[in-house]
């Protein structure tokens, strides 16, 4: 049963995923990669991971690709559809970056041992990864949110009228 | 008229069909029904454009409501809409947008000229003004009066409910694939 | 009183022996998932039809008006002639469209409300899935709405419903947050994200202990559902008809019912947080959850009837400069409060205390504000002066 | 304040709903009249719709509804006697009428009234010198052609619906 749950979970992730890179409209590249994400959330919910499950959909879809959406329907001409180009000298060299590290990728995927832990997955993990967040890894996660408030108070900058 | 039979009138929908279908009780149910929907559920898309805009708003109002005929759901969108009331002189400025609005509006769908300058020009015998909406698009039931009562107006709609009444599911043109009869 | 409280798991744990035996065991948790997923389907599409005529009816009483009362007795079969006349409509795709998105987009609308209904317990034990991050699926499933909205306006093609899709999204960005402020007071007094934990907490209903918090939550669902007060998308008079602009027919009735269902989610959500949920004396649980849940329906319904619509820049203001400060200094204190009075009588009290007070110093603060303020907006909005 | 100003009107809707069901010229379950509804104080409370296919307002005396020929008491006929004032009076060419006779033996043969482009203007009535037509009580007229033509015999029965007398001033300045 979450077998096969898993298995058609991860095939709609992945056809999605290939939704984001091969469709030629860039809203239906963002609608795909909004499936995508769904997807990755579902596929936590199934590994036990509710609350990241969880947080990945509300951070991911419900704010992060709605912001991408919105930047490409304000920024100009990007509504339109584009059309595929013929061979240009970058594409050549793209796809020999994209090759090297598909190969780097697969590799390590390949090698991996992917260890399978037998414990089962603990029922108290929010209140876990709250202890975890105030206590062990408080200063990290400070930081990072230093990062933000610095990044806010750029945009705040930015967009602030001269 | 006592409140039973007005309630009978109003609820049973009148089995009007042709005599040679009378026996195929299926169809007459399904006609009687989706007559009965489409009378009970019109929602209007009130075009106002001059004077008689105002007793079209005084009908929706609480004195005469004809949100009593499930109609209260006045849709801005045309797309949604399956009534059109013209209410007003038509002047040929204003001519386009009719045409477009009731282009718009999805099959099956009705249309009221309501008041004098909207069935046949009116007052206004001018160059500026079209002489009738029926120049421009088909309209079901003319309304006359400058301005029409609030009560005429749904007078107006009871007619119109009667002549939905009359229509069947299997005469409609907007079931036929393109290129039938 | 107890045999009514569970009489439908009696039934339910009469049907699971009943299939158990022709039955192996995933047949029988297929079969129960599958009897779930129809009552689920049940709870949020029934409400619907008589949601339909109720908003109808109760715009009409409120002004003085009958609503409709043809169609049956008191107009109740209302609903009927709604969906069979649309239903036969013609369906419409404009030439601007992309019609695979166009297609699709109705679709996307039902599913987060439907979901939704998955962590609500309608009763003692009645709920689809007591998930263990119950409240916070709800929040994060509200918020796909959003992208059903996105779909549908960009591919009708349409400038007037891609501007109610700006508006839309500026909205539900804005009011997530203070929406998910007041949940996380709840979560902070009850000790868990599971629903039926929420629910269980409150043995004094949270609507009382925090009045901030309820009423923050209960605007934010309104903003999120596009609700009156909140409706800018709809916008009849400047934008037409928002993002159902290019629906019609089937497709259209998609939204409606969309509309209708985030209505009673509304009051489903607003019922478990902070009314109490299925507890009350006498009558059995999920006859507790509906009365509540109606009467917030009714209160949704009633403002509808009542407010005029804001605009968009006072709808963005009420939520950043005071729903989210607001609800941020209400944390914090009730925090404090729980922390120092543990969540006895003696902490709800004080909370409701904390409450009234942080709510008096903010109305008076605004009004001296305003008072000494030069702005002629400012002084309209909060001195009611014209 | 803003809180205060909605919250009141929050309060005035839950009062007419409240009222819509308690008090009006029509209670709750009482829901139509027999007869015509007399038109309700200005000031009335509660639910005051007029369910108009089943009540309806009776008119008041100088009400203007469609034109409608009067019938003489005595010969049982209209009065007009193709004089064509109204013709000439009527702004849009909505009457037109025929007559046939000489002299005090002249009766309209055949008048039309074109109701489409009627205004309602009721300056045929005051134009009229025999007091043979009247604007009448009726209002309820709609129909599916853009062409909507009384003659007559319909504008005569339409009068002895309406109930409207004679005045009898303008017949007695005929001599």
């Amino acid at each position: 049963m979450a077998k096969a749950i898993f298995i058609l979970v991860s095939l709609v992730t992945l056809v999605s995923a290939i939704g984001v890179v091969a469709l030629p409209k860039v809203l239906h590249a963002a609608l795909a990669l909004v499936f995508a994400l769904i997807g990755v959330g579902a596929l936590y919910a199934l590994l036990g991971a509710g609350y990241l499950a969880v947080v990945q959909v509300m951070i991911y879809v419900g704010a992060i690709s709605v912001l991408i959406i919105l930047a490409i329907m304000v920024s100009q001409r990007s509504m339109e559809d584009s059309q595929l180009q013929a061979f240009v000298p970058h594409r050549a060299v793209t796809a020999v970056v994209a090759g090297l590290l598909f190969v780097v990728l697969a590799g390590v995927s390949i090698g991996a041992a992917w260890p399978v832990v037998e414990t089962a997955v603990p029922p108290d993990t929010i209140a876990r990864l709250g202890e975890a967040f105030a206590g062990r890894y408080l200063l990290p996660f400070e930081v990072a949110s230093v990062v933000l408030l610095v990044s806010l108070v750029g945009a705040v900058y930015v967009a602030r009228e001269p | 008229m006592s409140e039973r039979e007005i309630h009978h009138t109003l609820t049973v929908p009148e089995t009007l069909v042709p005599e040679d279908l009378q026996r195929n009780a299926l169809l007459t149910s399904v006609d009687s029904v989706y007559n009965w929907a489409r009378r009970r559920s019109m929602w209007p898309l009130t075009f106002g454009l001059a004077c008689c805009a105002l007793e079209m708003i005084a009908a929706g109002a609480a004195r005469y409501d004809y949100g009593r005929l499930g109609m209260d759901i006045p849709f801005s969108s045309p797309r949604q809409s399956d009534l059109l009331i013209i209410s007003g002189t038509i002047t040929h400025k204003m001519a386009p947008q009719l045409i477009r609005l009731w282009n718009q509006m999805p099959e099956p769908k009705y249309s009221i000229a309501m008041g004098a300058c909207t069935v046949s020009g009116g007052t206004f015998d001018s160059y500026a003004v079209v002489q009738g909406a029926a120049e421009l698009i088909p309209v079901d039931i003319y309304l006359p009066g400058c301005p029409p009562r609030p009560e005429a107006l749904i007078y107006a709609f009871t007619k119109l409910h009667e002549m939905v009444g009359q229509q069947s599911v299997k005469t409609v043109s907007w079931y036929r694939k393109e290129g039938e009869a | 009183m107890g045999f009514l409280d569970a009489l439908p798991l009696t039934v339910m744990d009469w049907l699971r022996g009943l299939l158990g035996q022709g039955l192996p065991a995933w047949g029988v948790e297929l079969v129960v998932g599958l009897i779930k997923v129809v009552l689920i389907l049940v709870v949020a599409i029934l409400p619907v039809i008589v949601l339909t005529w109720l908003e109808r009816k109760v715009l009409a009483r409120g002004q003085d008006r009958f609503g409709p009362n043809l169609a049956g007795p008191y107009g109740l079969v209302v609903a009927f002639a709604d969906a069979i006349k649309i239903l036969t409509k013609e369906d419409i795709i404009p030439q601007a469209a992309d019609r695979q998105v166009f297609r699709f987009a109705p679709a996307l609308v039902l599913i987060p409300t439907l979901l939704v209904f998955t962590v609500v317990p309608m009763g003692r034990g009645m709920i689809a899935a007591d998930l263990n991050v119950g409240i916070l699926f709800a929040v994060a499933i509200g918020s796909l709405a959003v992208i059903a909205i996105i779909a549908a306006t960009w591919s009708s093609g349409n400038k007037y419903s891609l501007l109610s899709m700006f508006r839309s999204v500026a909205q539900l960005v804005s009011y997530e947050l203070p929406m998910a402020f007041s949940v996380l007071t709840v979560v902070l007094v009850s000790g868990g994200l599971s629903t039926v934990r929420i629910v269980e907490a409150q043995v004094i209903p949270f609507a009382l202990v925090m009045p901030i918090a309820a009423v923050t939550y209960f605007l934010a669902s309104l903003a999120e559902a596009n609700r009156s007060p909140f409706d800018l998308l709809l916008g009849e008079s400047e934008i037409v008809a928002g993002h159902n602009l290019e629906y019609s027919g089937m497709r259209f009735a998609m939204f409606y019912i969309g509309e209708y269902a985030h209505i009673f989610v509304i009051g489903a959500l607003t019922t478990t947080l902070f009314l109490g949920g299925y507890q009350g004396p006498i009558l059995p649980g999920y006859m507790w959850f509906l009365i509540k849940t109606m009467a917030v329906v009714y209160v949704v319904l009633w403002i509808r009837c009542t407010w005029p619509r804001m605009r968009i820049d006072q709808l963005l203001d009420f939520s950043w400069k005071l729903l989210v400060p607001l609800n941020l200094a209400n944390l914090m204190l009730v925090a404090l409060v729980f922390k120092l009075a543990g969540t006895g009588l003696l902490g709800s009290l004080l909370s409701l205390v904390v409450n009234v007070g942080l709510l008096v110093a903010v109305g008076t603060f605004l009004v001296r504000r305003a008072r000494s303020s030069t702005s002629r907006r400012t002084r309209a909005l909060v001195l009611g002066e014209v | 304040m803003l809180g205060r100003g909605m919250l009141k009107g929050l309060w005035v809707t839950l009062q007419h709903t409240i009222s819509s069901f308690t008090s009006g010229p029509r209670r709750f379950p009482k829901r139509y009249l027999d007869g015509p509804v007399p038109r309700p104080e200005p000031s009335t409370q509660g639910m005051l719709t007029l369910q108009y296919p089943f009540e309806k307002y009776e008119m008041w005396p100088r009400f203007r509804g469609v034109l409608v020929h009067l019938r003489d008491p005595e010969t049982g006929q209209s009065r007009c006697t193709a004089c064509m004032a109204c013709v000439r009076a009527c702004p849009h060419g909505v009457l037109t009428v025929t007559g046939e006779g000489k002299g005090r033996e002249r009766r309209a043969k055949t008048y039309t009234y074109e109701l489409g482009r009627c205004i309602f203007c009721r300056l045929c009535v005051e134009s009229c010198r025999f007091d043979a037509i009247e604007m009448g009580q009726e209002y309820e007229f709609v129909s599916t052609t853009q062409d909507q033509t009384l003659n007559l015999e319909e504008m005569l029965a339409l009068g002895d619906r309406s109930g409207i007398k004679h005045t009898g001033e303008a017949w007695g300045q005929v001599e």
